[in-house]
């Protein structure tokens, strides 16, 4: 099909485009912002002469074209940096090295990503789950006070910031009832168990912001099918209404909720920071704001490059989804 | 433009009946429904308490600035003293824990900067989505695709962070609700550009615009007489949607510390610092939350009501109006499809 | 005892009565066409003997009898038994009739499972062979694609074969050819005959073709505004019509062998192309909707253009009027070549619906033109006022109008608009797209009549685009055949329709249905001979 | 990886959580009767203690951290040649020999300070610890790549202002000589009587020359402490510290290390940590917390819930928050204006704002309110509990500002509870009753931190907070009023830019002390003499009240750090 190898071809190069304009704009926000890093990364104490020591280490007198082409070069070709005593080497892709903590960016990126990851696809499997099943329910019982009643309860979801629900989920759930342990990150792989039993919480909170959307979007995709004519045809062929719903609305939905559901997953990696916050699980959103407040340019750009790539990336899933799940679009 | 697949198309079909001109149309179907109803009157509520600020506080004779000591017991934390945090007939809704301030100047204000920064942002999204989204669409293909890179840039960005980035550039001489506003409007216009974009593109095909084409007009005139109002439907009903969007962004970005700075109250900032009180002063937390609640209750609730009401098709299933679906390519129907899943990838990351 | 039974039957949705008491009956294997314009009620009453109006608020009154069932009275249970096993339905739009996302022989399943209590794979198999018997072929592999993988007739038949699926006693066919080409119309309705004398089974045809009715049934009801007009044998009612509406509307039917009244003009060539051709898509998938085509159109004469769907009729249209860039080829105005749009060369339009901005009142668009060329200075808005009044009028319409919208008027009512608006910019020639297609045969007759009158009475050049021969026959001078992009045939009218000299125009002269029965069925045993499409 | 946003110096525990709001919500569940700490109090060895803590332990390198007293956690795996006494009170504020047989011995004007290790000391890896390794671990805080510690160092070494460290330049810091492998001896280039103060820094922990890895060595530093390091995740967000076989009890009388293992954990919210510690289930029944105070959930519940009430640790750390002047800048040149200024402040507002009357207490005095600092009480100008706004413009009457007058209050936006928003409005609502109307300017930390650290941009009024690097007058009074310490290109703390040679001279004589209880008497009469000057309006000095688990036993809080002291916890 090489429609389709063409279209991935043209997505890879446009992706590529999109995360370099990406990174400029970041390093040109950044170099301006106020702060001086060499005082941040030296210490409070610094003497000037010392300011200027670890300036010149951090190459932060640079001018901004120098620096982005060193970001260039690690990115492409690797970069060498010295950690006093001998010389590490950071093979391409190298993000560079972090100002406050001297960590490798990719390094911190990957001990990073797992969390995020986790927090993401467990929440997905919540938000489709309450998302879509209420809005199959809303579609079935359309007009009855039943469908009010559950479209009142997830757009209550989207109309509280999550640092409420999850506070006030955890205090009565961990606090009071204590059903659960209070969150605390544990990576699946060492104790899948406990990863679970301990994410269950945060799942919560983030599936409750998105349920509402998905619940809206299913029932206005199988309002909008069950309006098309193919099924007035099976309603003059007697096909119950139940088999309509069940086999032919909620197919008609199924494209546009993937479609949205791989926008969502791509811009929750990093878009999850309140959830991450709160719940003190150490994922790449919070750790993005930290970067920002202590100016930390390498793990700036190195985060916002992952969360665009994770948001550009859902967005080809989404289409070429999209595409399979409904054969008359064609891969632009 | 291919022959299209059908040769002719249903000639046989009953005649419409004749429907009433667009805007009665849509406030026929938008009275019908009784819940979008009620949301807009509590919308218009909300808004005029906003505007009405100074007046209502003036009537209970406090403002939101001064301390009251007096009011908070030191020793355990700030904690206001009396019944239900203060509650009375001097302070309706009782004290700020930790500085006594009054509750109810602080909420009515809040909505000020709350509703204000809300609507500023979600007009500034709209300006340059429209403008970019028609831009694309009508312009040639290089212009199309420059745009259409940068629409996916600032989508592929996130809005947080890069919100974050920009308040810690701009000197703090700014004055900061514009600037929230101003970073808000300038990072999330991407998703609408995309719909405006699809829909031009939709409707630049029809008919009636290659008879105006043809009739001599230069394409920016016909973009403003025919296509903008045909843009109008999808466009405010997305923008139904944007506002309590924004409203949250604004609560978030108070939440990591870079919101409105004290002393201007806003909903966001009395949540941020209400979380840690949640079972100490229960009313500092709750008031606010509830009234992040019920704006965005009652936003999400009219902008569904107003896209059912533009919505032909939706209108037949409510048994209302023409009562015959109207295949009028023109109306919003695909758009209005495409806006839900369009403006829910953006709300995502700005809130979770 | 009769198949069908209906006894002052009305149907009334809120104000409009769309049905008005009436009566009429259907015997065993008998064949009934009901025929009348848009709005006579014809399908509502189609829909009313499978219950379908029952839950949408519609007050349905009368008694339907169908195959011994009281549909009114029916319970949910027996309705849906009803339906699909004792009368089946195909309906006018296959594109949209089927669902998009399953395969075509799975639905077909479906159904046949609703009222079977067959297996998985028997009723796929059953599927498999209705998909046969209806001549789809290769039948296995196709019942696997899914609706868009076919074609318009491939989707109608497949429709077709969903009905026979549960071997039904009556079949309602609604407008089932009217989305089609006259040719595939054609096997279409061969193959509704075929199965009707092979099955035995009822036929209730609902059609606005006079033409498509005389073909395929037995007797024939005319109906307006919901009441039955006139009820007989097809052959005596076309023939020797009683009622005068019956005798006004087959008068208004174009006859594709009614010579044309207008003689050869001689004046100067006005519009000529010369080698037109244009491509879309890219890379692999690009193919060349118009590909070499070169004809002239002369002042005072009508240049008629006949083509199925897909034949590049219309992107040769919008190529003419300068709305489309041909990818190469040239386009000579008075003489002088001219690319891009041409005040002098304006377009009629062929969706009633889309051609005119819902938006803005009627006179405004008609204004267009006027202020596009810069009718500026005092006075400009009196002038502009008194032009467009006088083009209302000039059109069949009054000056009043000119501020109600686009949505206050009827389907004829505004194409003569859109007349209006071209002539605004007073031009030398107009291109008309299928001016007529979507309008209903008396309102179609009024308009050609009208542009006759303007080309005469101004000596302007016409462009006349269509599917159907017959109305082209009414109008044009000179003919050109289109199919797959290339001008197939290309001369006099009259010369081209009585003596072809390709094929393929006298395939689709052959095809286009004869009002009378006899002709019909003899030309249907000559089709018969060469293998279906 | 994560520097606290205050500016201030550093608390004996890891850093103060200044990003985290002071308070934090917590609701103890029913009390489910477990027994109290009081119980069998005699502490035992073994079990797991759990540290919950907001802020990570950044850079975990002896060369880089900058802590007050040697620090909390750091201190169970860096001896240092001198140590903090880990002792309740006043008597934690006292300095006592670690790896050194004594707390050093001064040379006649205290220019020339010697020490000797005691015997048998070993590394985790049973290698001896030498003098060589107490001089290179102090030649590695001078390198450009393992920046952070405090500046003494580098001002009082002779020839040490611009050493690169050995990295770069091999031949090594020529003020330092280690005659033989236990003795070691300091040149000063002044006299310094409070050298075995600054001995105390992690910077004085040996590191030997051979397991250097430069700022890797951070992951897995060489313990010389009763712990050692398993697991250094994501730059201390997860540390986990287990028994050293090689340490020996005998060489170090001042840690206890009753736990087997120490799991210190941190990146959690204040309100989840004072949550767990009040529910006190599970794991969490043997734990602390090093960095985040009583929510005021629990304060308000603390007045009627004993069992809880008695598993609250309450400290005091040297460190005061107040007003900075900068007399070069109108109208704050002229003494009155400013001394309206501190009649009009209303103490009991800035209290409520930083928490309450539990979590901070008034301040007139710029030395903490301790003896160690010399503290002498007095109130130059009287404002009362909340304020004295007659007098106040009565001054300004005086100063020329009859009908009042507008000025500019800088501070920062992070929610530190010091320099952040709640405090500057509480100001601002207490100076609006003087006629005095205040504009806030807040700025982003690090802006904030340029913006008023630096000659060229301080503004004239702003918000500032200064704590001990050891419990004396000198690192108070010395970087804030000695005006040899202004920086003019650089990072400068003289805020008020006093340059006046009867104070310079003073602080130099003190500094020629070695008997620190006369020293401290010396400071505090030198704070009342600045006093006066009305160049800082002393605003509050915090109050740290944390919780521990139910298991938690012996829990000594010294004035030094106001935290207790994790080598002397135990959960059996």
């Amino acid at each position: 099909m090489s429609g389709f190898g063409g279209f991935l071809l043209r997505r890879a190069v446009g992706t590529v485009i999109t995360l370099l304009a990406i990174s400029v704009i970041v390093y040109v926000v950044f170099y301006v912002t106020p702060g001086n890093v060499a005082q941040i990364t030296c210490g409070p104490r610094c003497s000037p002469a010392q300011v200027h020591q670890v300036a010149e280490q951090l190459h932060l007198g640079d001018p901004l074209y120098v620096r982005y082409w060193h970001f260039l070069q690690g990115l492409f070709a690797g970069q060498d940096f010295s950690t006093g005593t001998s010389l590490e080497h950071c093979a391409a892709p190298c993000l560079g090295q972090s100002y406050q903590t001297g960590q490798q960016v990719l390094d911190i990126i990957l001990g990073k990503l797992p969390v995020s990851l986790s927090l993401v696809l467990g929440g997905m499997v919540l938000w489709l789950a309450l998302g879509v099943g209420t809005g199959v329910l809303s579609a079935w019982r359309r007009g009855r006070l039943s469908e009010r009643v559950l479209t009142a309860i997830t757009l209550a979801g989207t109309a509280t910031p999550v640092f409420v629900i999850g506070l006030v989920l955890m205090i009565v759930v961990c606090g009071e009832l204590q059903l659960l342990p209070f969150p605390e990150y544990v990576a699946f792989t060492d104790d899948p168990e406990q990863w679970a039993w301990n994410l269950l919480l945060p799942w919560l909170s983030l599936a409750l912001i998105e349920a509402a959307t998905f619940a809206r979007l299913t029932r206005a995709a199988m309002l909008e099918t069950l309006a098309e004519d193919h099924v007035r045809t099976f309603r003059a062929y007697g096909v119950g209404e139940r088999a309509i719903v069940g086999r032919h609305a909620l197919r008609g939905a199924f494209a546009p909720v993937i479609a949205l559901n791989a926008n969502n997953v791509g811009s929750a990696v990093g878009g999850a920071v309140l959830t991450e916050t709160l719940f003190g699980l150490p994922g790449i959103g919070q750790e993005l704001v930290h970067a920002v407040k202590v100016v930390d340019l390498p793990v700036v750009v190195g985060m916002v490059l992952v969360i665009a790539f994770f948001v550009v990336l859902a967005n080809a899933v989404a289409d070429v989804l999209y595409a399979v799940a409904d054969r008359r679009v064609v891969l632009a | 433009m291919t022959e299209s697949p059908l040769a002719t198309p249903a000639a046989g079909t009953d005649a419409s009946v004749p429907a009433a001109p667009g805007a009665r149309r849509f406030w026929r179907r938008l009275r019908a429904q009784r819940a979008a109803l009620v949301a807009a009157a509590v919308v218009a509520l909300l808004v005029l308490v906003a505007l009405a600020a100074p007046l209502l506080t003036a009537l209970e004779g406090q403002d939101p600035f001064t301390y009251h000591p007096s009011l908070i017991d030191s020793a355990r934390g700030g904690v206001p003293v009396g019944s239900l945090g203060g509650i009375g007939a001097e302070h309706w809704l009782g004290v700020e824990p930790q500085t006594g301030r009054d509750l109810f100047a602080r909420l009515v204000y809040g909505a000020r900067v709350s509703l204000g920064v809300a609507l500023a942002a979600t007009v500034i999204q709209v300006a340059i989505g429209v403008a970019v989204g028609v831009a694309a669409a009508l312009g040639n293909q290089w212009v199309d695709q420059l745009l259409s890179r940068i629409t996916d840039i600032i989508v592929a960005m996130p809005l947080m962070i890069m919100s974050l980035a920009l308040l810690a550039v701009v000197p703090a001489s700014f004055p900061r609700p514009v600037l929230v506003t101003l970073v808000i409007g300038l990072i999330a216009w991407g998703s609408i550009a995309k719909i405006v974009r699809a829909q031009t593109l939709s409707m630049k095909g029809l008919d009636y615009v290659s008879a105006a084409r043809l009739s001599g007009w230069k394409t920016w005139r016909i973009a403003r007489r025919e296509l903008l109002p045909g843009l109008a439907a999808p466009v405010i009903t997305y923008a139904a949607l944007l506002v309590p969007m924004n409203i949250s962004v604004e609560a978030a970005l108070s939440f990591l510390g870079v919101g409105v700075k004290p002393p201007t109250p806003s909903w966001g900032q009395m949540l941020t610092a209400a979380d840690v009180w949640y079972q100490a002063a229960p009313q500092y937390l709750l008031l606010p939350a509830g009234a992040l609640f019920v704006t965005v209750l009652a936003l999400t609730v009219f902008g569904d009501g107003v896209r059912t009401a533009l919505d032909p098709r939706a209108a037949s299933r409510l048994r209302i109006g023409t009562g015959r679906k109207d295949k009028d390519a023109a109306t919003a129907t695909a758009a209005a499809g495409a806006t839900a899943t369009d403006a829910d990838a953006t709300k995502k990351e700005a809130t979770a | 005892m009769s198949l069908v039974e209906v006894t002052d039957l009305s149907v009334e949705f809120g104000a409009l009565r769309a049905v008005d008491r009436l009566s009429f009956s259907l015997a065993e294997g008998g064949a009934l066409a009901l025929v009348g314009e848009s709005g006579s009620g014809k399908s509502t009453v189609a829909g009313a003997l499978l219950g379908l109006h029952r839950g949408t608020g519609a007050r349905v009154g009368g008694t339907v009898r169908v195959a011994g069932t009281d549909v009114r009275a029916a319970t949910e249970q027996e309705l849906r038994r009803l339906r699909g096993a004792k009368a089946a339905m195909v309906f006018q739009d296959p594109l949209s009739s089927l669902d998009p996302y399953y395969a075509v022989g799975d639905q077909i399943a479906e159904v046949y499972r609703v009222h079977t209590r067959a297996g998985r794979r028997a009723a796929r198999a059953r599927a498999v062979e209705v998909l046969d018997r209806v001549g789809i072929p290769d039948a296995a592999r196709r019942a696997r694609s899914r609706p868009h993988e076919f074609s318009g007739g491939m989707r109608q038949r497949a429709l077709i074969a969903m009905a026979l699926a549960c071997e039904p006693e009556l079949l309602i066919a609604d407008e089932p050819t009217t989305a089609l080409d006259v040719t595939v119309q054609a096997q279409i309705l061969d193959l509704l005959h075929s199965l009707r004398t092979e099955t035995g089974m009822g036929l209730l045809l609902v059609t606005h073709d006079v033409g498509v009715a005389a073909e395929s049934v037995e007797e024939v009801l005319v109906m307006r505004h919901g009441r039955a007009v006139e009820h007989g044998p097809v052959g005596t009612v076309l023939a020797a019509p009683r009622e005068s509406y019956t005798r006004e509307l087959l008068d208004a039917v174009p006859r594709v062998d009614a010579r044309s009244t207008g003689s050869p003009a001689t004046g100067e060539v006005v519009l000529e192309a010369t080698g037109l051709r244009r491509e879309f898509g890219r890379g692999k998938r690009a193919f060349a909707a118009v590909d070499d085509v070169s004809l002239t159109v002369r002042r005072g004469e009508t240049l008629g253009v006949v083509g199925e769907s897909g034949s590049g009729k219309t992107t040769l249209g919008r190529m003419l009027v300068g709305l489309l860039d041909p990818t190469a080829g040239r386009i000579r105005y008075a003489g002088e070549p001219h690319t891009g749009v041409n005040p002098a060369v304006q377009m009629v339009f062929q969706d009633p619906v889309s051609s005119l901005n819902p938006r803005r009142s009627v006179g405004e668009s008609i204004a267009d033109p006027l202020r596009a060329r810069g009718e500026k200075g005092a006075g400009a808005e009196e002038r502009i006022r008194g032009r467009v009044t006088e083009l209302l009028e000039r059109v069949g319409l009054e000056g009043a109008h000119y501020d109600r919208y686009p949505h206050e008027f009827s389907g004829g009512q505004r194409q003569r608009i859109g007349i209006a608006r071209a002539l605004a910019a007073d031009p030398r020639v107009i291109v008309c797209d299928e001016p007529v297609s979507a309008l209903d045969v008396t309102t179609q007759a009024q308009v050609v009549a009208l542009l006759g009158e303007l080309q005469r009475e101004l000596g302007l050049a016409l462009v006349f685009i269509a599917h159907d021969l017959a109305v082209v026959r009414q109008v044009s001078d000179r003919l050109a055949v289109m199919r797959r992009g290339r001008l197939v045939e290309y001369g006099p009218a009259d010369e081209v329709y009585d003596s072809p000299r390709e094929e393929y125009t006298r395939q689709l002269l052959a095809a286009v249905p004869a009002l009378d029965p006899e002709l019909a069925a003899r030309r249907r045993a000559a089709r018969r001979a060469p293998a279906a499409v | 990886m994560r520097q606290p946003s205050v500016i201030a110096r550093r608390v004996a525990a890891a850093s103060v959580s200044l990003v985290v709001a002071a308070g934090a919500a917590a609701c103890g569940p029913k009390d489910s009767g477990a027994k109290g700490s009081g119980g069998d109090s005699t502490p035992h060895k073994g079990g797991t203690l759990t540290v919950l803590n907001s802020e990570p332990q950044t850079d975990f390198d002896p060369a880089r951290l900058y802590t007050s007293g040697g620090g909390n956690v750091p201190s169970l795996v860096f001896r240092t040649l001198t140590t903090r006494n880990r002792a309740n009170g006043a008597a934690g504020a006292k300095v006592v020999p670690d790896l050194a047989t004594d707390t050093g011995r001064p040379n006649k004007d205290a220019t020339v300070w010697t020490y000797t290790l005691k015997k048998g000391l070993k590394y985790e890896d049973g290698t001896p610890i030498t003098s060589a390794d107490i001089k290179y671990g102090i030649e590695r805080s001078f390198a450009p790549e393992l920046s952070g510690g405090a500046p003494y160092l580098r001002d009082w070494l002779t020839g040490a202002a611009n050493y690169q460290g050995p990295y770069k330049d091999k031949k090594g810091l020529s003020a330092i000589e280690t005659p033989d492998e236990r003795t070691i001896v300091f040149h000063l280039n002044k006299p310094e009587g409070e050298f075995p103060f600054l001995a105390t820094q992690t910077q004085f922990a040996p590191v030997p020359k051979a397991k250097d890895t430069g700022t890797k060595y951070e992951e897995h530093p060489v313990s010389s402490g009763p712990y050692q390091v398993v697991k250094n995740e994501n730059d201390g967000e997860h540390v986990l510290l287990k028994r050293n076989p090689n340490w020996s009890a005998a060489t170090d009388d001042q840690r206890k290390a009753y736990p087997d293992t120490i799991d210190v954990r941190s990146g959690l919210d204040s309100s989840v940590i004072d949550q767990r510690l009040s529910a006190s289930q599970g794991a969490d029944a043997a734990a602390v917390t090093t960095d985040t105070n009583l929510g005021p959930a629990e304060l308000a519940k603390v007045t009627g819930d004993k069992e809880l009430a008695a598993r609250v640790g309450t400290g005091h750390f040297g460190y005061t928050n107040y007003i900075a002047f900068n007399p070069t800048v109108k109208p704050f040149d002229n003494p009155k204006v400013r001394e309206a200024i501190a009649y009009a402040v209303d103490r009991s507002s800035v209290v409520n704002a930083a928490g309450g009357s539990a979590l901070a207490e008034p301040a007139t005095t710029f030395l903490p309110n301790q003896k160690s600092f010399g503290y002498t009480p007095y109130d130059p100008f009287p404002a009362g509990a909340s304020g004295n706004p007659a007098k106040a413009k009565e001054l300004l009457a005086q100063a020329g500002y009859p009908n009042g007058l507008t000025v500019t209050l800088t501070h920062s936006n992070a929610k530190d509870f010091a320099t952040s928003p709640e405090i500057a409005t509480a100001l601002q609502d207490a100076l609006k009753k003087a006629g005095i109307t205040v504009k806030l300017q807040g700025l982003e930390d690090n802006d904030y931190r340029d913006t008023v650290h630096s000659v060229k941009t301080e503004p004239g009024f702003f918000l500032a907070g200064w704590g001990a690097d050891w419990p004396s007058g000198g690192p108070f009074l010395a970087p804030i009023f000695d005006g040899r310490q202004i920086v003019k290109d650089g990072a400068n703390f003289n805020a008020s830019r006093l340059n006046d040679k009867s104070v310079n001279d003073e602080i130099d004589s003190i500094n020629k002390l070695t008997d620190l209880d006369a020293a401290a008497k010396r400071w505090g009469a030198l704070d009342r003499k600045i006093g006066g000057k009305a160049l800082v309006v002393p605003l509050f000095h915090p109050v740290y009240k944390r919780l521990v688990g139910q298991d938690i036993r012996n829990v000594v809080i010294s004035d030094w750090t106001g935290v207790l002291d994790i080598s002397q916890v135990a959960v059996k």
